[in-house]
């Protein structure tokens, strides 16, 4: 049931190219499907660690910038006289590196976040995301600060033996995001099911429980955060070879919010969550262009969270979940949490 | 008592919190295989021992090892790898998963795969998860809570989640359990059931640290009591002559405690 | 010498504005635990009611403030009647986004309604600087510490000092224990936000006149104030304070001496490098486990 | 003094008391004994407004507190000492007591009444300053007691007050909850230690899943036989 | 039936209000066109679309005007990040666009040809403001400058230019977009020894930037550049603090008689007042109109509404500009120019709360 449920989306999404033939519709589509992909990372971290990143754009921006920088060259100098010269390599290269380096800086900020919890991670995440930036912004010779990283080939998939397929249609980025997508959530579904997950689980919710069955914090939230900025960096990868063009802008905290808004409103902690909730917010601007001035698209847009919010607090997956397919029984109704151990929570 | 080889052995240990005093100069050692109860009045600094015990907290002073290994500097998690689980005073469950979804969490020590073999479903780690799901509806239907096990822990009533705490702790597979304060919350029947239990625990091998305020529980459960009192011990022995001891006494049973 | 000077005044000063921009986020971050994702808005609004009031009625700046003040307290309560309440008990991060929510939708408003362009504010203060030595420092700027610290003060007696206060920290560390106590939480949900909302419209309507008034500028501030609540420890008006300063410090003397492009870095990598020696912030609370 | 009639209230899909009819007189020491689960504490939650009910009325000196939210019920003379301490952690004692008094009015009788509160648990005194979530278990414990004893109701109810308590502070505490009744406070308690809760009460109350199945003077649930066999390992 | 011209700007976010002036020029020309009985016979339709002040969406747009609205020529889209996020829409979909505000120097130097930009970039600047060096006898020089490519560029441009002319360079501070509190920034910039600051940056941050340093006592010549500062604005909102400070301005609203086409610059400001907007947006909104007339002209020059024609008329026009002759220049590499024009640059003061020219 669940499966050919799973098959017919999938079908349904691999055919939009076949019969949507506006190119506007479409790249906002692709553009979409790269912040889904996000959203996807950032759910992992939010919604099954109860960790909030308000950083996640870096992950990234720095996927972005990798993957941009390995395919463009670059020469900078390093303190000591050094200099670093490297010559374009395949996107593709670039690709896979966004995904090691993200991941990478995911394990730096795992290991933080073993020291800090709730808001003090959120901070964290937001400080990094900002210094990162303003690397970014300060580091010219290297990202051409704000100058921006222009000229950044598309994506080229090699094909052995008759030589390699240069992404430049918007059908076939379509189908790439889709495939990375489809990747990323089969990845994040079996983590989650997983004894890793239950882990997660178990200390998003009691962690000093957890740990006193022996649950390694330090290791299941690097895990977690690995594998989320990973994902994070091989969307970003998609973003700056889609866009071919790259600037500190990037890391924009509304960017990062927009993956929030994607992830909860769709509901953290589901699996579909984030897709429904990105799907939904990443064209309802598509939506109310036509039809609004500019400001009160904003308005709009601002009203429509609300109102879902409102309608489905728990966010659209899990909160119509609970309401056609099974009311979970006895779900507590006084908030629990007061009753046990950790008592008073601190703000995510 | 015969000489049984020591499972813990806890040294000179000392707790401060800023000017407070909670533990000083603590030393005693348990047996493996035994029961040992650790009492004294409220405030004593029971829990804190357990917290140093497993972990939680690094003493001022003093140092703790268990079956030979010294537990300084050794995180929560790496000492419940050594098989030394403890229950928390007050509730522990993890409040928005039903109690067999907690357990599952629970046996988290058995349950470890690699996480390849998770992610591509290998069958290693499906036959290990089936293993999980068995153990945990035996753990369900001991504490006799097979009626609740769909329901969210947070949802149970104060003595029920007391209940998951201690299986959670049981999944852990312990080789020695500190339970602090188990049958608070529980009446002098569903205490009895539970002193079975531990019973039963024990007779498993498993050495257990008991702190507990119900006294005709521990008097009838223990084979040795350490008596604190304002972080010292004040007194040690087996439950005669500590339910006889002035000093006990007078810091702590109350002279009204004759029916223990 | 004399720039390092300057650079300790400016910092004293820069100080507390930022104390004063911590202070209303601590109360409804730290201590009612909502993301206000609002509170760059409503530091927004408190210069546009100051504006409003000084450059179109035409009335008198020292007036304007207590004005600013009331309708942040106003429009607070109302987000939280509108907006809070209907969600109460639904998860911290439901309520942070309905907050986001109310950010863009707010935002945008205030773009609607007076444009892009920004807009400041005269004041009757002297605008020749006083000069001590080689430093000096504008009239508007010293008010506006004085007015920080005054206010700072009263939130501080507030919430330690009064029974109201009490309830609120009761409130929100166990609502339903507070209500056994008699607290009429309903009551205290509103105030604590309506409280925090009018000093965030303090904050907008003191610095208002000293920079200039556009519908972004509350971003950037609640970023800071974001920042300095959790350095200071959550709920905690005199870490507030003291991070408000911290992260001054940090930023002028990053642009001083070691580069203007990462001024805003200084104090990001503080922020970092004091959660990773004291991972709840400078004067955590003390918790316990077991 | 306090009347409950066929009460019915639960949580989301549970219901949790089916049907729940008591009385509480004036001057009275009324327990409520009952398994886990039972409903003990739901019937405390209900009376002091935490949870609304769904069918049933209450009625307190002759007026219906039906559904009234739990600062009414507390303004009309009842107190409730919750279950599981629920001190407030991040608040020193001293603060924690004097939110009991919350309602009350004169700083003078309050500040005396703090004092009698010390004087009864001297532990409580020692560590006036300290942040409650920091105490121990039974320290808590005392302190909620304390807490709720600030209030001055007319009408007290303790979920479970000995709780993680040693021994001579579970006498001690009992004997404050037998002196305050004795000086004309009304007292329902809910405790699992109900050999000595029966012993001590005028009335008790036997509950399960949700019902009323027995009630009677304290002694004579004493002698019955179910009640041996269930509640006091007997 | 009307000719399409699509109009890609920040309309919310960062820019609103730039990108909103912008417009309003665009607006004011399209009207005066059309009054006039439009081009080819037909009405011209400005499509305007929001970018958000955001790049993907600026590529968004520029996709949506040129697949879904049909529009043959675009404007845009205000910032260079905006502008070079639409650069391969362009070539994709061989549309040409006017770039009416962007500086940075990679727009028509990497070898697109389909921009034609008629704001100068700051190495045009800086060769206009060469003349003027000599006379202002600048000996040291430090710059507070936006940390983006305006700035940025400014800051190396003028730099580069000034070595030349045996002047020296001190500090080179830079403030982020949206900082609001530059203390620090001038506190450094008071004890150094040169005589002279060039500030690049918007008018709000200009705005702050001669209030702050009036309340530090810095008394250093203030020069700014970028033709954004809005010197109405700048007077109104920092009042005696912004006298004698000097501006480089490409537009010059108070003195229409000295601009190039006084005759439409006149109009220009006539129908500006006329709509209520506030005076100081003139130096922003400007290049909204000029971007349009060129638009426009292209188009009727080619004779039909059709982007390949559009492009090469483009380079054929030349119209009368606010600030100068808008006659396209080949950029970038051979095959591939964008097109370029060269804007006249002024030298202005403020004094006494007024806009004087400078003469020099
Ligand atoms: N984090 C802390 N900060 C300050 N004081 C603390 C802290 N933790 C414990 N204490 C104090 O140390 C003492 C010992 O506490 P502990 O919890 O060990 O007592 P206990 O023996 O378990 O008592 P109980 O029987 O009441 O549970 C208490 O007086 C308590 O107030
Ligand atoms: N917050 C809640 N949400 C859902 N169900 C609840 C909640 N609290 C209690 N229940 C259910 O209501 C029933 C009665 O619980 P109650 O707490 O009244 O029991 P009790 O008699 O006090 O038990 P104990 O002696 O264990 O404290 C139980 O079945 C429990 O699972
Ligand atoms: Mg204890
Ligand atoms: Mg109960």
């Amino acid at each position: 049931m669940r499966a050919a449920v799973t098959i017919l989306v999938v079908a349904a999404l691999a055919s939009v190219p076949l019969w949507l033939r506006d190119p506007y519709l479409l790249n906002a589509l692709i553009t979409t499907g790269i912040f889904v992909v996000g959203a996807m990372s950032l759910n992992l971290l939010l919604g099954f660690t109860g960790q909030l990143s308000l950083g996640h754009i870096a992950f990234f921006g720095i996927g972005a910038y990798v993957s941009a920088l390995t395919s463009l060259g670059f020469d900078v100098g390093l303190p000591g006289g050094v200099r670093l010269v490297h010559a374009p390599w395949p996107p593709i290269a670039g690709f896979l590196l966004a995904i090691l380096v993200a991941g990478l800086c995911g394990y730096f900020v795992g290991l933080l976040s073993f020291r800090v919890r709730g808001a003090y991670f959120v901070i964290v995440t937001i400080s990094f995301a900002e210094v990162v930036r303003l690397v970014a912004l300060n580091w010219v010779e290297l990202t051409q600060g704000p100058l921006a990283l222009t000229n950044i080939p598309s994506i080229a998939l090699p094909l052995p033996g008759i030589g390699e397929l240069t992404l430049r249609t918007k059908m076939q980025n379509y189908y790439l995001v889709l495939v990375v997508a489809l990747v990323a959530y089969l990845l994040i579904a079996r983590l989650v099911h997983s004894h890793f997950g239950r882990a997660m689980r178990g200390l998003m919710e009691n962690e000093t429980l957890a740990v006193s069955v022996g649950i390694d914090v330090t290791r299941t939230l690097t895990l977690a955060a690995v594998i989320s900025a990973a994902i994070a960096g091989a969307a970003g990868s998609l973003y700056a070879h889609y866009i071919r063009i790259i600037d500190p802008e990037v890391f924009a905290f509304i960017n990062t919010v927009t993956m929030v808004i994607m992830v909860i409103s769709g509901g953290k902690g589901s699996l579909a969550g984030p897709v429904i909730g990105g799907l939904i917010f990443g064209l309802l601007p598509v939506a109310l262009r036509p039809v609004m001035a500019p400001e009160a698209q904003w308005i709009a847009y601002g009203g429509v969270l609300i109102a879902i919010l409102f309608v489905l607090p728990r966010g659209i997956v899990p909160s119509l979940a609970q309401r056609f397919i099974r009311p979970r029984s006895g779900a507590p109704a006084l908030a629990p949490v007061a009753l046990t151990e950790t008592g008073a929570k601190e703000p995510a | 008592m015969t000489a049984r080889s020591i499972a813990m052995n806890i040294e000179q240990v000392a707790v401060r919190f800023g000017g407070l005093v909670a533990i000083s100069d603590m030393s005693f050692t348990v047996g493996e295989g035994e029961i040992v109860s650790l009492i004294g009045p409220n405030g004593a600094g029971k829990t804190t021992a357990f917290n140093v015990m497993t972990g939680f907290l690094t003493p001022s002073a003093g140092q703790v090892t268990y079956q030979g290994t010294t537990l300084t500097g050794l995180k929560p998690h790496e000492i419940a790898d050594l098989g030394l689980i403890r229950t928390f005073q007050r509730t522990g469950v993890f409040p928005n998963d039903t109690v067999y979804d907690n357990l599952l969490i629970g046996l988290h020590r058995q349950g470890r795969v690699r996480l390849l073999d998770a992610i591509l479903g290998l069958p290693g780690a499906r036959a290990s998860e089936r293993r999980l799901r068995q153990r945990a509806s035996e753990l369900i239907e001991w504490v006799g809570l097979e009626r609740r096990a769909h329901d969210a822990a947070g949802s149970l009533s104060y003595g029920e989640q007391r209940l998951v705490g201690v299986a959670l702790a049981l999944a852990a597979e312990p080789s020695m359990l500190l339970l602090d304060e188990p049958v608070s919350g529980m009446n002098a029947s569903e205490t009895h059931r539970f002193v079975e239990l531990i019973r039963s625990i024990r007779d498993r091998g498993i050495t257990i640290l008991l702190v507990e305020h119900d006294m005709p529980m521990v008097m009838t459960v223990s084979d040795r009591i350490v008596v604190l009192n304002y972080g010292r011990i004040i007194a040690e022995g087996t439950p005669d002559v500590i339910r006889n001891d002035p000093a006990v006494i007078e810091a702590y049973l109350g002279h009204g405690a004759g029916r223990a | 010498m004399s720039e390092f000077f300057q650079h300790l005044v400016n910092m004293l000063v820069l100080g507390g504005t930022y104390a004063l921009l911590g202070i209303g986020l601590t109360l409804i971050f730290g201590i009612m635990n909502v993301v206000n994702f609002t509170h760059g808005v409503l530091y927004t609004f408190g210069a546009y009611i100051m504006f409003i009031v000084v450059q179109q009625l035409g009335l008198n700046f020292f007036l304007a403030l207590p004005v600013a003040v009331l309708a942040g307290w106003l429009l607070g309560a109302a987000i939280e009647l509108t907006l809070l309440r209907p969600l109460r008990g639904s998860d911290i991060d439901t309520t942070m986004l309905v907050m986001i929510g109310a950010w863009i939708a707010m935002q945008s408003g205030t773009l609607w309604i007076w444009g892009g362009v920004a807009k400041s504010v005269a004041t009757p203060l002297p605008e020749a600087p006083l000069v001590l030595g080689p430093v000096s420092v504008s009239w508007l700027r010293l008010f506006v510490l004085a007015a920080a610290a005054l206010l700072i003060l009263v939130t501080y007696l507030l919430i330690n000092k009064t029974s109201l206060g009490r309830a609120m920290r009761a409130t929100f560390q166990d609502h339903d224990t507070a209500s056994l106590m008699g607290v009429n939480v309903d009551m205290i949900y509103t105030s604590t936000f309506a409280i925090g909302s009018s000093l965030a419209a303090a904050a907008g309507a003191l610095l208002g006149p000293v920079y200039v008034i556009f519908p972004q500028m509350g971003d950037l501030a609640a970023v800071k104030a974001f920042a300095i609540v959790i350095l200071g420890g959550l709920g905690n008006i005199t870490g507030a304070v003291i991070g408000g300063f911290i992260l001054a410090l940090a930023e002028e003397l990053g642009a001083g001496y070691v580069s203007s492009g990462y001024r805003d870095a200084m104090g990001f990598v503080i922020i970092i490098a004091v959660l990773i020696f004291r991972p709840t912030g400078l004067f955590a609370r003390a918790e316990r486990v077991g | 003094m306090l009347e409950i009639r066929d009460m019915v209230c639960g949580y989301g899909g549970v219901t949790a008391l089916r049907g729940i009819s008591l009385d509480v007189k004036a001057g009275q020491l009324v327990a409520l004994i009952g398994a886990n689960g039972a409903g003990k504490s739901t019937t405390l939650r209900a009376i002091s407004g935490l949870v609304p009910p769904r069918a049933g009325r209450m009625r307190f000196e002759g007026i219906d507190i039906t559904g009234a939210r739990p600062p009414r019920v507390l303004a009309s003379g009842i107190a409730h000492c919750p279950e599981g301490r629920r001190v407030f952690p991040h608040m020193s004692v001293e603060e924690n007591l004097d939110m009991g008094a919350y309602l009350r009015r004169g700083s003078g009788e309050i500040s005396a009444d703090r004092d009698r509160i010390y004087a009864e648990f001297p532990r409580l005194a020692e560590r006036r300053r300290q942040a409650a979530g920091t105490l121990s278990g039974g320290e808590q414990q005392m302190l909620a007691i304390g807490r709720a004893l600030m209030s001055r109701p007319r009408l007290i109810m303790f979920d479970e007050p000995s709780l993680g308590l040693a021994p001579n502070i579970v006498e001690r505490t009992f004997a404050i909850i037998r002196g305050i009744r004795d000086a004309g406070t009304t007292v329902l308690l809910v405790e699992q230690n109900a050999f000595d809760a029966l012993e001590m009460c005028d009335h008790a109350y036997l509950l399960e899943n949700g019902r009323i199945v027995l009630s009677g003077a304290g002694s004579e649930l004493i002698e019955n036989e179910h009640v041996r066999k269930a509640y006091l390992g007997g | 039936q009307t000719i399409k011209i699509g109009v890609n700007e920040p309309l919310t976010g960062a820019f609103a209000a730039s990108g909103t002036y912008v417009v309003n020029g665009a607006k004011i020309a399209a009207d005066e066109i059309n009054a006039k009985g439009g081009i080819l016979g037909k009405k011209i339709e400005l499509v305007i679309e929001d970018n958000k002040s955001n790049p993907t969406e600026a590529a968004a747009v520029a996709e949506k005007l040129i697949t879904s609205d049909k529009v043959p020529v675009l404007m845009g889209a205000w910032g260079s990040s905006l502008t070079l996020a639409v650069m391969p829409k362009l070539i994709e979909y061989e549309t040409p666009m006017v770039v009416e505000t962007s500086s940075s120097g990679k727009i028509t130097t990497t070898g697109n040809p389909f921009i034609f930009r008629i704001s100068p970039p700051s190495a045009v600047e800086a060769a206009a403001f060469k003349g003027i060096v000599d006379k202002l006898a600048l000996k040291k020089v430090d710059f507070l400058v936006i940390n983006n490519d305006w700035g940025r560029g400014t800051a190396e441009d003028f730099s580069k230019m000034m070595k030349d002319k045996g002047i020296s360079i001190g500090l080179v501070e830079t403030m982020d977009q949206g900082a609001q509190d530059m203390s620090a920034q001038l506190s450094k910039i008071k004890s150094s020894d040169s005589e002279t600051v060039i500030v690049t940056t918007a008018v709000d941050q200009l705005t702050l930037i001669f209030k702050q340093a009036a309340a530090l006592g810095l008394k250093k010549r203030i020069i700014t550049t970028g033709g954004s500062q809005n010197p109405d604005q700048i007077i109104a909102q920092a009042g005696a603090a912004a006298n004698g400070t000097m501006h480089l301005t490409t537009f010059l609203p108070w003195f229409p008689d000295k601009t190039p086409n006084p005759e439409a610059t006149n109009y220009f400001i006539t129908e500006w007042k006329k709509r209520g907007f506030e005076f100081a947006g003139c130096t922003e909104s400007f290049r909204g109109y000029d971007g349009i007339r060129t638009a426009a002209a292209a188009i009727e020059k080619a004779g039909k509404a059709e982007p390949a024609a559009i492009k090469a008329a483009l380079w054929d026009i030349n119209i009368k500009g606010l600030n100068g002759d808008v006659v396209f220049r080949k950029s970038g590499p051979e095959g591939k120019e964008s097109g370029q024009s060269q804007p006249n640059v002024y030298l202005i003061e403020i004094n006494d709360g007024k806009v004087e020219m400078k003469t020099l």
